[in-house]
């Protein structure tokens, strides 16, 4: 195993590179490019052998991805922030075709105002397609999320496309030491990309007919849908013990858990920013107060059973939204309605409390997070929230 | 099952709304404006007359396609209508037939092509067809059924271009589902007083036989 | 690898197998199903299909059926190009990597001139540019007929489609003046060694040319005329005379760009009056004589430009 | 609902994942979308006059007109014309529908 010290689009261009993967088609947009450079310049140097296909925008690259990978190939793709919506298309149809896709998400603030800082509404916009989510904390585990997306991706039981979400600047454009994995490793973690029903002259198929529509068969599709996920909940835990025994890193497959044995207060994070929120977690334990962190690593399909597990016996639940939706339930975040969901019907269900934080790339310090954690504990020993919803670090 | 129950809730609007039926079978694109046309006024003269109405063509025709045997429907009811419109009515007073091939559309057999125009046609309904044959030519090419109503010819495509006005006349002449009167009085106000003389030469040349 | 093998010169060259069988809900007689049926026995069996959203998606493979011998797969409205182009790569990566093995695929984009002009133009000329070896085919009806006759970028001058009506403010129709698609591509993708225009009145001529196309070690482009009874408005049988009055008077022109030279593959012996291509169409009816002479215009001018004799000139 | 579709509609479960149907087997037809009762005027070949020169095979759009026999396959001829119009010697006229029984 040798240590390098590396952006997250290294990172993740090795992790592509380890794949063995067979086609790459990239259109450029910051905070992703890099990984796209990196494998050109691979490509380009013969380190390893793919069709590097380059894309006229982003709608042309998802489709390339999408029609590849149902030939037969590898692919890996990506974008960023509105590059990802501009491919909303193609996004739709990568995960109803059951086109195995990974593409990596450099996390970008939305378009106007133009803005390459992190934001998570790019990835979570689209949260309901049929996407896998993986939400990286840093370099490594971009790499490591990397090879677990083919593999759950690729499985036979899910064939769904694969998002591995990286904070812009946090994760895309720090280096960071990494472990770099061996080949051989690679290859006894991920088995060669084989399924039933692809583009063979020799086993004919005709995919994605138009079907009748006064309602015959695209119902029937969408169940399908939701069983894929299902089953990739089972596919990602078994991965992710299998990565553990064959790299020795071991990573929760849905969620990581911070000092939450007993915590009257705990704080749902996506991303890097958890960095910064176990370091406030740490200094008000040493300070005796019970705070603790959960870090959501798989959003798609949602731990809603891990986070049961964890929150119902907390005092009060905080969740950090770095996106927006406007005019939802109670103003909230993407996450935040979502983790209410989960929770919902639950006796003692805790009171949830939402904090925009960091949106545009917005640095969240470690004081910060203190401040959220005292809101939470006031919230926990009243059990009740004072307000539904707070801006963090937003100038009144 | 589901089949059973949607019938039962459309018997259910009908008890409630006295609901009633038409279908038009048409050929796609040359016919489909005659045949929009035809459920479309339908509809209208109902509203005239106080009942309420919908009009719709069968969605999967849509996009049409030059010749493709395609459905269109009108419902009237004297009371509000209360439920969505289906995609096919199970039950019609009358099959309306606006070319006269449509008659053995059903003889394709398996598949999704298979229409066939007898298809929940109420037994005491009407059989309209556009032809300039007698019934007893056009027997042979209907498919067996119990079917006891009446069967009306009309060589409508003669009598009028438009080919949807004398068929019209000849629906509310036969079902009653709309008055001829109305209908008259409507497409005299529309689409110029000649076409009453179209109307009532449809309702007297149109020859009724029982089956 | 180009040359007279791949010439289709007579029904004897024509092969017997059917890859686009019967049983597909296109109009009857439609244009762009004979362009499939033709396209496709050209290619022969080893060869994928990639259909942009429109008519020959949407009639040809609906209700969960297909008529499709080979493989086919849809591909979305404004995505010809791209996929045509991650289809070869895949293909091109595979076979690299003897990851597959056999013989070469043939990669076909099958994409109506909506999908191909309007807005799958990025994609087109991304895929022109990918250097990956597939053909695309753009099937043209001049307008978008699966959504029920919308005015395309192919549309002509004066023709009637639901968004360019003829009326009392607007007499004349559609007064946009359509894009030439082959030349587009010509000219602009240097790096694209073939490219043709086609109809399918002219059977032997296109499927040669799709031979052609799919020969070349890289993208293809070839844009066939493939008149639509519903659109233009004519009789079911008058399909394939249409198309030849179409190219007899000069309305359409058969040629092919080989690295750049550009070369007819049909001339005319002698060109026929516009008129009658224009009064043999529903589409045209609202136009006047001097509609029509605006027409003979514009005409003359592209059959000079091209190399042809003008009929006006006889 | 059958949805005017006779082929037997499969469960979520029985169905390939991602939209995937069969292709038609070399030779075959597309056997669930019979297209013969498009049909207003069917193409009626004189035997005499055909000098099997397989234009109207070439033409029709809907594959219906068989290689050797050169007569329609009236399950999935939709009537266009095209072969009688195209037919270099006049052997193809189209006939009414209504002058044949169902089945013949």
């Amino acid at each position: 195993m040798v240590r390098r010290v590396v952006t997250g689009v290294i990172a993740i261009a090795n992790a592509v590179k380890l794949a063995d993967v067979d086609v790459i088609t990239a259109y450029p947009i910051r905070p992703y490019t890099g990984v796209m450079n990196e494998l050109a310049r691979m490509v380009a140097d013969g380190e390893f052998d793919a069709e590097y296909v380059i894309a006229d925008c982003e709608h042309s690259q998802f489709e390339m991805a999408k029609h590849a990978s149902m030939a037969g190939a590898r692919v890996f793709t990506g974008s960023a922030g509105i590059g990802f919506a501009y491919a909303y298309e193609p996004i739709v149809v990568t995960a109803s075709d059951r086109a195995p896709v990974v593409a990596m998400l450099g996390d970008r603030t939305l378009d106007d105002p133009g803005c390459f800082g992190v934001e998570h509404t790019d990835a979570l916009a689209d949260r309901d397609l049929g996407w896998i989510m993986f939400f990286a904390e840093n370099a490594q585990e971009a790499l490591d999320m990397t090879l677990m997306a083919y593999r759950v991706a690729e499985d036979a039981r899910v064939l769904l496309p694969a998002l591995v979400c990286c904070d812009g600047h946090f994760i895309t454009h720090v280096y960071r030491p990494i472990d770099m994995p061996e080949s051989e490793q690679v290859k006894a973690f991920l088995p060669p990309y084989n399924r039933q029903y692809l583009l063979d002259p020799d086993r004919p198929v005709s995919i994605a007919p138009q079907v009748g529509s006064s309602g015959e068969h695209a119902y029937e599709f969408r169940r399908q849908m939701v069983e894929a996920m299902v089953a990739a909940r089972r596919i990602i835990s078994e991965a992710s013990e299998d990565f553990g025994k064959i790299f020795g890193r071991k990573y929760p497959p849905f969620v990581e858990e911070y000092m939450v044995q007993g915590a009257d207060a705990v704080l749902i994070i996506l991303g890097n920013m958890s960095m910064n929120a176990r370091e406030a977690a740490r200094q008000l334990r040493a300070k005796g107060e019970r705070v603790g962190v959960v870090r959501i690593r798989t959003y798609r399909p949602f731990p809603d059973v891990e986070l049961q597990k964890v929150l119902v016996s907390a005092g009060a639940v905080g969740v950090v939204d770095c996106n927006f939706s406007y005019g939802s339930p109670l103003g909230g975040g993407i996450v935040c309605n979502d983790v209410r969901s989960a929770l919902y019907g639950f006796p003692r269900a805790p009171p949830v409390v939402d904090f925009f934080a960091g949106l545009g790339g917005r640095e969240v310090t470690v004081e910060d997070f203190i401040g959220m954690f005292r809101i939470l504990l006031t919230a926990a020993r009243t059990r009740k929230a004072e307000k539904n919803v707070y801006w963090i670090g937003l100038r009144e | 099952m589901i089949e059973a129950i949607y019938v039962e809730l459309w018997w259910l609007g009908m008890s409630v709304g006295d609901m009633k039926s038409v279908r038009v079978h048409a050929r796609g694109v040359t016919q489909t404006s005659a045949a929009t046309q035809l459920v479309r006024l339908i509809a209208e003269v109902a509203v005239m007359e106080g009942k309420d109405s919908m009009a719709w063509g069968y969605y999967n025709d849509s996009p049409d396609r030059i010749n493709v045997p395609v459905k269109w429907y009108a419902s009237v009811s004297s009371k509000p209508i209360v439920i969505s419109p289906p995609y096919d009515p199970p039950v019609v007073e009358a099959s309306v037939i606006l070319e006269q091939a449509l008659l053995k559309a059903w003889t394709t057999g398996e598949g999704v092509g298979g229409v066939d125009v007898m298809e929940g046609l109420s037994s005491k309904g009407v059989l309209a067809v556009n032809t300039e044959s007698r019934f007893d030519e056009l027997r042979c090419f209907l498919p067996k059924s119990d079917f006891s109503g009446r069967v009306v010819t009309l060589a409508a495509s003669r009598m009028d271009r438009s080919l949807y006005v004398p068929m019209a006349a000849v629906v509310a002449h036969t079902t009653g589902i709309v008055s001829v009167k109305q209908l008259s009085d409507l497409v005299g106000k529309s689409l110029g007083e000649d076409k009453r003389l179209v109307i009532d030469r449809a309702c007297k040349e149109a020859l009724v036989e029982e089956v | 690898m180009m040359g007279v093998s791949l010439e289709v010169k007579s029904i004897s060259d024509v092969p017997r197998e059917e890859y686009y069988a019967s049983g597909h809900r296109t109009c009857a007689g439609c244009g762009p199903a004979i362009m499939c049926k033709l396209a496709a026995k050209a290619a022969g069996p080893r060869t994928v299909i990639l259909g942009a959203t429109g008519c020959m998606y949407v009639a040809n493979t609906s209700y969960y059926l297909t008529p499709w011998v080979v493989p086919w797969m849809h591909t979305q409205l404004g995505a010809g190009g791209s996929a045509g182009a991650g289809t070869a790569a895949a293909f091109r990566a595979l076979m690299r990597k003897r990851k597959l093995r056999g013989e070469k695929i043939n990669v076909i984009a099958l994409c109506g001139d909506g999908a191909t002009a309007d807005i799958g133009m990025n994609a087109l000329s991304g895929g022109m540019l990918s250097g990956q070896d597939f053909l695309y085919i753009c099937y043209d009806n001049q307008s978008y007929a699966n959504t029920g006759i919308q005015a395309s970028g192919t549309t002509p001058w004066g023709a009637w489609t639901t968004f360019t009506p003829p009326g009392r403010a607007s007499p004349t129709g559609n007064v946009r003046l359509n894009k030439n698609l082959a030349r587009l591509v010509a000219t602009g993708h240097p790096s694209v060694e073939y490219v043709a225009t086609a109809s399918i009145a002219f059977p032997f001529d296109f499927m040669t040319k799709v031979r052609e196309g799919l020969a070349v070690d890289g993208p293809a482009f070839i844009q066939v005329q493939t008149p639509c009874p519903k659109g233009w408005r004519f009789d079911s049988s008058r399909t394939i005379e249409v198309g030849r009055l179409s190219v007899e008077t000069g309305s359409w022109f058969l040629y092919e760009v080989v690295k750049g030279d550009l070369r007819l593959t049909y001339r005319p012996r002698e060109l026929l009056p516009v008129a009658e291509y224009v009064r043999a169409q529903g589409r045209f009816a609202h136009l006047s004589e001097t509609d029509i002479e605006t027409v003979q215009k514009r005409v003359d001018e592209a059959c000079r430009e091209i190399g042809l004799a003008p009929s006006s000139e006889r | 609902m059958s949805y005017g579709l006779k082929k037997p509609l499969a469960s979520w479960k029985e169905m390939p994942p991602g939209v995937v149907v069969p292709a038609v087997p070399p030779g075959g037809k597309n056997a669930w979308y019979k297209t013969g009762n498009w049909r207003i005027q069917r193409p009626v070949v004189d035997k005499k006059k055909c000098t099997k020169c397989r234009i109207c095979w070439l033409y029709c759009p809907d594959s219906a007109i068989q290689y050797e026999l050169l007569e329609a396959d009236l399950e999935y001829c939709k009537g266009c014309g095209i072969c009688s119009r195209e037919c270099p010697a006049k052997a193809i006229t189209m006939v009414s529908e209504m002058k044949f029984r169902p089945g013949e």
